[in-house]
Formats: C-alpha cells, structure tokens, sequence
C-alpha cells in the first residue's frame, strides 16, 4: 500500500504531519511515538532572535477545543540548529521549519540561516498566528502583504516554501490564490481562529493577552470548508489541518484535495494520534479497495 | 516516560468529592519518583479534550495511585470509572522533591497528594519528616489518618479552628520554626510544599526569612504536559520555565517576588 | 432583582432571547415552556414570498456542535402575519422578526409589511445567512453592502432596527461601525460559521448543499471575541450570540458588553434552557451581590 | 408533549448490540401511540450536543420502553446508563400509525421498534395483524420471539436464507400478497412498515400497484425533535413536510417517485 505523497517536490512517506507549536522540535514526543514512522515533523515558529511570549495563563479549554495565546516563544533559530536540528537529524523524517518574524527582513534571515544548514526539508512562512501583534497576522489578513512577503522569502531560499494562511479572513481562497501569484510552492491552512474566554467569577479573561487562538474538533468544520475551497482555487499542493483527530477527520481533508495533513491538538489529546492516523488511513484504503492514497486524495464527490 | 491503558484495580471514595483510583502498571510505578506526576484521560466523547495532570500518591508493587477532587467536567467524568475499567495514562512525568535528611512537609488542602508519597518514600529511608497540614475546616481535612498510619503525628491547622491550629497552616509552619525546641539532631530543615499558589508563595517567604531550602510543588494548566506546548510557563530567576517538565517542584529560592 | 435591559429603546423583561431559526415562531415551544418568561422571541427569517429552503440532508452534527443549510424555508411574510403572529400575540414577551430578501426591494417590502402590522417590537436584518447564494450573506460580508441595505430599510420602518452580522468576515468591528453609522439601531452577532463535513464512506457531502453554517458550543469562543470586539467599537446596543448554552455562557457575553444575549442551539439540546438561563443569572448576579444586571453588562475586567 | 427527567426502572442487553430500557414516566406513557418517538438526551459533557430519536416500543402502565441499537457516539452512550439512573426525555411526539381492521406489518431490522407496540396495540383492539420480519441473517433477527409471545406467529426474511424466506422482506410481502389465500374476512389489509428506506418505497410500490392504504414510517436526521428547526423534511405530494411533525408516520401515496 502506498501512502507517500508529493508536497512541492518534497517526498513524504506518508501524509502525517505534525503542526507547528504543538510538537515543539519532536523530542518531547520521542519517548512515546516512533519518530521514524511520521511524514513529517514541523517545528514551532522560529524567529530570529529568542522571543519571551505572552504572559501566563496562555492557554485555556473550550468545549471541544482549546485557546492558546503562547504568542511563539522560542530561543532563536541559531538554538534551534545548535541544539534541536542535530536531534531531528538522527531520524528519517522530512522537517519542515515554521518560521515567523516582526518584519519582512527578519522573516528573510530566519529563512536564509535555516536554508544554509542544507538539513531542513521545507519552510513554512508563519503568517497567520493571531497572538503577536507585529509579525504574524498582521503580514497575513490581506492578501497583499502576503504576497509580498511571500515573495520576499522566496527569492532568498531554494527551500520548497509552504504558506501557512490565517482563517480570520472573509475570504480565504482569494487570499490563497495571491500567495500562490508571489511565488508559494504550497499552502498549509488552517491556523487558529481568534477567540477568547472569560472567567466570571472573576470577571477577568481567562487568558493573560485577553484573546488566543481556538484550535481542535470545534474548528475542524470550518477548516475543512476553507481547505476546499483553496484546493479548488490554486494548482500548488495544500496541507490541510485544523481538528484533526483520528483517520476519518484525516481522510475528510485529503478527500477535498489536501496532500497532506497536519495534526496540532490532538497530540495533546493522545500523543499516539499521528500513529493512529497512519494506520487509520490505511485501513481506510483497504476498505475503498485501493492501494495508493492519492486515489483518496481529492476523490470528495460534491455532486 | 510510558504511555500505557492501565486498568483500575482499586477505587476508594474518602469523602463525597474525594477519591482515590489504584492503577496498574509496573512501568511508571517503578520509575515513579515523590512530587512526579501523571496525565490521564479522563473520558471519551467528552467536550473536554485535554488529558488531566494529577500528583503520583503512592506507589505500591506495580500499582500508584492517585488521589483527587472531583471540582470539574473531567474530574466528575473520572470518578464515574470503576474498578476494571481502564483509563489511558502517561507517566511519571516532571521533577519530583530531592529527598533532604529534615523536613518539614507542609500540605494545604490537595497539596497532600504527592507529599503523602513524599513523606512515605522519606520514611523509607530512615528520614522522620515533621508534617503540617492545613485545610479550611474538619470536614475537609484531608490525610490525617493517612499520615499517621506511617508512623509520623502530623499537625493541623484549620481556617476556623474546627481542628488543630486555628489560623493557616503557614502560620503553624512559623511557629514550628520560631517556638519549637529545634530538633535535637540539629540539623536544618528543608520545607518541601504543596498547596494554593499563595501558601506556596508564603513558604517561599518563610523559607527566605529564615534561611532554608524550600521545595514547591506548582500547578499550572497544561496542555500537553510532556514539555512541547510551552502553555505551563513560570517566571523564575532563570528565565521562564515550563512547569511540566521543569517543574513541578521549583526550588523556592527562584521564585521572582518572594 | 432587576434583570430587565432595554435594546434600542425596547424594554425586554430580561436579556434572554430566543435565536432566529431555532425556535420556529414559538409554537413548538409553548407546550414545555412558558414562553411568557422570555425576554423575546425572534421568529425564523421571513420574506415576502413563500421560499422552499434548501434540499435534504440539512443538518449534521459535529464535535460540540452542529452544521445547517436549511437555507430560510419559510411561508413568506402574509403567512406569518395571519397564521402566526396572533398565536405569539397572546404572549407577553417582545416578539422580533428577523427578515431576508434577494433583492434590496423585497428587505423593504418584507419590513413595510411587518411594521404594519403593529405587533412586532423590532425588525432583525438578517444579512448573514451563509446558506443561500441571493439574500443574506451576500448582503453582509462586505460593510459598504451592509451598510447600503441598512439604511434603505431604515428609511422605510419605523421599527428599531437591529442588523445581524455575519461572523465570516475579516474585520468584524468595522463592519458593525459602517451599518452603526447606516442607521441600525442595534446590531446582533453571530451568525453561523460557513463549514462543511464529509462522509468518508460515501466521499459524499453530510449536507445536500455542501456547506452549511456551523453554530453550538465550539463556536463559542470565537463569538464571543467578536462581540466584546464589536461592543467596544459601537455605541448602539449589541445583542450576542453564538454557542450559549448555559447562565455562565450568557454572563461572558454580557460581561464584554452584549446589552441581551439571544439561544439557538442550545434549545436543541435542552428546551429549557432560556428558561435555566434566566434563573442562573439571577443566581450569578446573588452571587456579585449585584440587584440589577446593568451592573454585570460590561463588568469585564480586561486588566 | 411533556419533557421529564425519566427513571430507568430496567435495563436488558437483548444482543450484543441491542438494549431496551424501560423508563418511568406516567404522563409520557399515557398519551403515546404506536409510531410516535421521543427525543433523548444520551449523556452529559459529551462531544454530541443534540438529543436522539427513538420509537416508542411498549408501553406498559407507566413506563414505557425503547429498543436500540448501539451505532455511533449517543447510542454507545445511552447503553452505559444503568437502572436506577435518569434520563431527560421529551415525548410522545409527532403523528404515530393510524389502526385499520386488516394489517400486515412489515419490520426491517430496527423497524421492528414501533412495530411492535403498533401489534400489541392492534391485538388489544381485537386485530390479528400478519407480521412480516426482515434481516440480513439469523442472528441479526429481531423480535421474532417477542411477537410471537403476542400471540401471532411472524414470518421471517433473511438475506441469506438462515432463518425462513431467502430474500428481501419485500419479496415476502409481494407473496404475502400474490400467493396466500385472501383473509377470510376479506377485508383488503392496509401495510404498516418500518426500516429501511429503500424498503420502504418498495412497500409504497407494492401497496400502489395493489392499490392498498399503507402507512410507513421514515427516519430523518432531526435537530429539534419539535417542528421548530426544518432539518428533517421529506418532500411529498403536499409538498414539504416536516417527519418529526407531520411525520414520522406518512401515508405511501403522499410519496413522490413511487
Ligand atoms: C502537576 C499537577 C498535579 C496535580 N495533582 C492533582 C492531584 O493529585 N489531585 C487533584 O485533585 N488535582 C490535582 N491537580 C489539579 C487537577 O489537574 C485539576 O483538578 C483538574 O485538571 C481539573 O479538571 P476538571 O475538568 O475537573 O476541572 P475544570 O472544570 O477543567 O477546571 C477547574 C479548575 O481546574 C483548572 N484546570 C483545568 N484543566 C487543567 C489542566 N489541564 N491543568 C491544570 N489545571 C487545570 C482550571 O483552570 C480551573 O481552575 C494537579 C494539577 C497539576 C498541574
Ligand atoms: C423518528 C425516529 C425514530 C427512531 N427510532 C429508533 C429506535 O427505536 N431504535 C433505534 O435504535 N434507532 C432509532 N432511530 C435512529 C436513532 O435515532 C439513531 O440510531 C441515533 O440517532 C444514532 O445516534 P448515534 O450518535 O449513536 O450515531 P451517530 O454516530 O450520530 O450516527 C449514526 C447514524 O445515525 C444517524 N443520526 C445521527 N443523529 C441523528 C438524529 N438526531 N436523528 C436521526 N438520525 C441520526 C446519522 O446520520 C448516521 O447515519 C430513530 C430515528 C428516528 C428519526
Ligand atoms: C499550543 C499551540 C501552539 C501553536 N504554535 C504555532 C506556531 O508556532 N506556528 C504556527 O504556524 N502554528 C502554531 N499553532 C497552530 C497549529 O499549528 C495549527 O495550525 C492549529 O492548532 C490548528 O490545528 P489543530 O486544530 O489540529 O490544533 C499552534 C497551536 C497550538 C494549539
Ligand atoms: C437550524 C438553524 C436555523 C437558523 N435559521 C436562522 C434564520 O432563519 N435567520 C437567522 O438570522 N439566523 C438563523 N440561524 C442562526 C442562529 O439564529 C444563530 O445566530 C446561530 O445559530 C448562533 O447561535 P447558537 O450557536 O446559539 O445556535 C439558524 C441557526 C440554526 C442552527
Ligand atoms: S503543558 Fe505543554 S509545555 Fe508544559
Ligand atoms: S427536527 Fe426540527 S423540525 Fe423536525
């Protein structure tokens, strides 16, 4: 049975993906699940230098979903190739790296720093985290300022480019469509939507930046809608995420066209869930009879 | 580190919204170390998501258990499981207490859960810690008996004074410290703690007044509890922690604004 | 204890009112609660003629939630008005019509009809239906569109006009500034999220329409977000909406600043629950040692 | 119509699969017709936020059961509750079977639920319904016992032949009709059936090419239960109905494409 996929040229044993943020550089989860066995592994956002995040509480429960307003801390993306990239090497897993920056230059270094070790797979361009004020979300809710950094990024790394697009916009495939004009080789969607809750007994939020981003099953209807229809909008590859939690959610992104998914959340919910999926899919495979998961990619029959 | 399906094989209800569950498994029973923790899934088809962190109890043969209070969706949904029943656990997890020679052990309500094994795995080893524990009446008194039963009298203070000590238990813990003949083998307590994050707080201060090691037991919402979602983050001297991995036994002395 | 709040100028008993669509025109409900205790009821959209709605399947449900495309199936406005107003008539609550239209023209004709009648307290422009190609949505997602149909039936009634916006927007605060200076009296949020699912077995859409609007607990958080956003931007009153299901859900969107707080899902769920969430205020405001819920309205504390 | 929190006052596992429990409700069992439903709440902080449908299966004093079969998130979730354990019920609710002097009722696997009751209550008037079962194989067949305790001896259909007809019940039914001599009485039998949907046109073909009254009852997906929220229409010759309303019991001739 065949699960490898194609994103932007890069190989993928199979579709499973880990999302940003929610895997850090894999080495927690490496004491639970077989590295080896995952499509690819995505690192939490990286800037260029180390960022101290938004104050605690950073992260709260909603029904079926969560709120996380960790506003991308991380120790610099010289730490990371110092000290996580070398761990990440030791296993024979695709890594794409997640970065972010507060302007259109430090998105560049990042990018440049991370495409001279030769040992990262793909980028993703973080344009879409609604928890920092600059950087982020501020480069992804129009679709001009995406391409245009989407088209910065590009012309300084050989590296496959994956956008990864904000759901907090009013229409996404448009958004898509202009990044995929400035040059995007993929586009991985859906990032958080913004929320917030309230603790009223106190009447205060529950999260110390007042707002987060909601992520798992709760999103993963509107997800898998914005996910179709960029699939039908752009001709480059999309990696499909936002609630996925078992193999039927899987299958659902991949039938509207994803290559591949990603699974946030859910690592949190059961660290074995991307292992769960890979043998999940394939046994979805057998009962449809068919041997290659791109027969089930985009095999969603709207009528 | 293991993530495991451990079935229930004892379940004991201590108080109406207390209970204590007896899980199998040898692995993280035998790794299991005082102040560590687990992350358990607390139901299936939920509208809560997230696996819940509760302190290591007591480890006994390949069995740990844990002790709890139902306050929410996922601690209700835990104690509906009975003895058979299996529930996805992983563990032990976190820093756990370094085990000093004198102890002064001071439990503020559920903060007896991990100091319970504390003071067992203390007393193990030939280690007689003094134990304070405070609670807000009688009624809600929690491991008194559980205490004695290992040998050590622990004192109590209760908020209204229904037993024991009337006052908090860190104002038992000062004047333990100030009135107390000192403990003839001389020796300079370390305060292990675990409780609401004030007493903590007050420990800490204690401990800083009087010069001595003190050892915190935190909590913080976790998301994924292994380290990787950066969500139970604790400002200390070094920078900012995460309480999971970390923690969640901070020595006091790290603490900002003690 | 004073729960009464008042929404453009109209008194409401108490803050607790139904969700358009939900409810139907009160009819079903009537024999498991005493609707009298309502602080209004908001009828399903009506327009001026009769329309089909769309095919079946219409509804499925998701994690903490559920999808809709019953796409307005009603008997037009003449039906309403002779068949059912005399029944909601002889209740004592406030009774809101929420109106629909393909064309600027028959929003008009529908609110000319309805405020003839003198028995509606307040007209609801519903701009924000996700399930049908003409009318609604297509009238909402941009503020110069929604801002042109507000004050074309402002012109035309002299019933408190609330508009209700969709939640499938970019900049949600803007669009309730621009139908805030079209002349609405008070603006209601949200509406559904436009999302769809997939049944793997068949690779076949769980809705005959494809898509269909997500409501329930899973939107909760983001609605809310948006209603504390829309509040701080507005100085017309805001009624809010979107996933509550209990006194505590209600009392987050009054906290941020929502005047009265409307239930669609959830009646679902629970019929009882106006009636459970009208009680548990009065125990929230005990509990504040609050007497009136003007005091709790906007006692979110943001720090 | 009434919404009540219902004991469960007996819990039985008839299959693997398949439960029935009686619930206490006096009003509820007072009120309800064959064919008619009510609307469940199967759990608590659970991921599913709508209430399920089920027939109403017996009615005895006052209690009344349903059958079920475990198929997904609610029913697993329904089949955990235990006697003694309350559930929140809204019913009896929409338009149930209207009783005739001649019948022949035809159950498709789960079908058999609002069948049954529809028997017993024919038997209670002094009508000997005929009563044809269907199911894919012997040991998926429900109800069989049951009805015959009734007093009347059901024939059987399976799929592939390991109990009775070899065939669809249909199949059966258009023999039933074709081959068997008239009923003495020679009154001309109106058809109640439930299951399948695809069964149930064949039946509305049958009945129509025999120009019999027939009355079958449909499933929808439903919302509200209530009439109130349009998710469970059935396009007809009156046009758009709502089968948890005006259904879920509907005239085969009101059928479109029959
Ligand atoms: C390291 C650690 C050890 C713990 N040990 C014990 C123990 O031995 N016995 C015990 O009874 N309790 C213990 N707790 C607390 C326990 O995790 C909470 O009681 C439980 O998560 C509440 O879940 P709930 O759904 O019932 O309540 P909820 O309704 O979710 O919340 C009630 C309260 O618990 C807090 N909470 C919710 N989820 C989490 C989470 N994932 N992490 C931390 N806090 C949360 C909320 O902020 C809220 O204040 C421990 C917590 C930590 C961090
Ligand atoms: C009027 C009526 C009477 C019924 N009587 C019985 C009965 O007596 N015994 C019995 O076992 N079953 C009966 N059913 C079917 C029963 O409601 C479903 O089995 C149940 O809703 C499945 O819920 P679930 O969460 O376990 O499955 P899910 O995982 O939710 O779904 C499994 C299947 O059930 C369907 N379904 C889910 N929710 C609903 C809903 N709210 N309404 C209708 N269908 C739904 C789904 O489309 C899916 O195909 C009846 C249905 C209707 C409409
Ligand atoms: C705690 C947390 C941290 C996250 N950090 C990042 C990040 O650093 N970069 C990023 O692009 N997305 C980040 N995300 C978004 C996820 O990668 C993913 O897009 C989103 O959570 C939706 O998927 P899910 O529902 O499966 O979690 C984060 C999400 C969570 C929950
Ligand atoms: C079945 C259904 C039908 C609806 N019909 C309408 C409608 O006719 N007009 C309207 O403005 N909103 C309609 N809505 C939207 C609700 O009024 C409400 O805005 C939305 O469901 C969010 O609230 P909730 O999460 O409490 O359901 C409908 C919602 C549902 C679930
Ligand atoms: S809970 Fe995720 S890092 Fe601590
Ligand atoms: S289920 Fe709501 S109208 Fe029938």
């Amino acid at each position: 049975m065949d699960l490898s996929v194609k994103i932007a040229g890069l190989k993928l044993k199979n579709p499973v993906i880990t999302a940003s943020g929610t895997f850090g550089s894999g080495r927690e989860y490496s004491q639970l699940i077989d590295l080896n066995k995952l499509g690819a592994i995505t690192v939490k956002g990286l800037s260029l230098n180390p960022w101290e995040g938004n104050p605690y509480p950073r992260a709260t429960e909603t029904s079926c979903g969560m709120l996380n307003s960790i506003g991308l801390q991380n120790k610099g993306v010289k730490d990371f190739i110092d000290n996580e990239l070398p761990f990440l090497e030791s296993f024979n897993t695709c890594v794409i790296a997640n970065i972010v920056g507060k302007t259109v230059q430090e998105y560049i270094d990042v990018a440049k720093e991370l495409s001279k070790t030769k040992k990262i797979d793909a980028l993703e361009l973080n344009i879409s985290c609604p928890n920092i004020k600059e950087g982020g979300i501020s480069f992804g809710s129009d679709s001009d300022s995406a391409a245009r950094l989407t088209s910065a990024v590009k012309e300084k790394t050989d590296l496959p480019l994956i956008v990864k697009l904000t759901p907090n916009c009013a229409d996404i495939a448009a958004l898509a469509k202009s990044v995929e004009l400035a040059g995007a080789d993929a586009i991985s969607l859906v990032n958080t939507f913004l929320g917030m809750a309230i603790d009223i007994d106190t009447a205060k939020p529950k999260l110390a930046n007042i707002v987060g981003g909601l992520s798992g099953p709760a999103i993963k209807p509107i997800a898998l809608r914005m996910v179709w229809q960029v699939c039908k909008e752009v001709d480059i590859d999309v990696i499909g995420m936002g609630g996925i939690a078992n193999a039927n959610d899987a299958a659902e992104f991949l039938m509207v066209g994803a290559k591949a998914v990603a699974v946030g959340t859910a690592n949190f919910s059961d660290p074995q869930t991307t292992i769960d999926i890979i043998k999940g899919l394939k046994i979805i495979l057998k009962s449809k009879e068919m041997t290659d998961i791109k027969e089930l990619i985009g095999s969603f029959n709207a009528r | 580190m293991y993530q495991q399906d451990c079935k229930i094989v004892e379940k004991e209800q201590i108080k109406s919204d207390v209970f204590v569950l007896t899980l199998e498994s040898k692995e993280i029973a035998s790794k299991a170390d005082p102040g560590q923790f687990v992350e358990i899934s607390c139901g299936q088809n939920t509208d809560f998501i997230l696996r819940r962190p509760f302190s290591i109890h007591h480890v006994k043969d390949s069995t740990i258990k844990i002790l709890f209070r139902t306050i929410g969706r996922a601690t209700m949904s835990l104690s509906s499981y009975s003895k058979g029943d299996i529930l996805n656990i992983i563990g032990p997890l976190g820093q756990g207490f370094e085990i000093s020679k004198e102890a002064i052990i001071i439990a503020g309500g559920m903060g007896i859960a991990p100091l319970y094994y504390l003071a067992e795995q203390m007393l193990a080893k030939g280690i007689k810690p003094r134990v304070l524990i405070g609670a807000k009446n009688k009624k809600e008194l929690l491991g008194q008996e559980a205490i004695s039963e290992l040998g050590v009298e622990p004192k109590i203070a209760t908020d209204d004074g229904s037993i024991g000590f009337k006052g908090l238990v860190t104002d038992l813990l000062k004047q333990e410290i100030y009135t107390q003949i000192p403990n003839p083998s001389s020796l300079i307590p370390t305060l292990y703690a675990c409780g609401p994050e004030p007493m903590l707080y007050e420990v800490a201060k204690i401990a800083n007044d009087n010069s001595l090691d003190n050892q915190l037991s935190f909590e913080r919402f976790m998301a994924c509890g292994l380290g990787a979602c950066l969500s139970c983050v604790c400002e200390t001297k070094k920078g900012l922690i995460r309480v999971c991995k970390e923690g969640p036994v901070i020595g006091g002395e790290e603490l900002l604004e003690v």
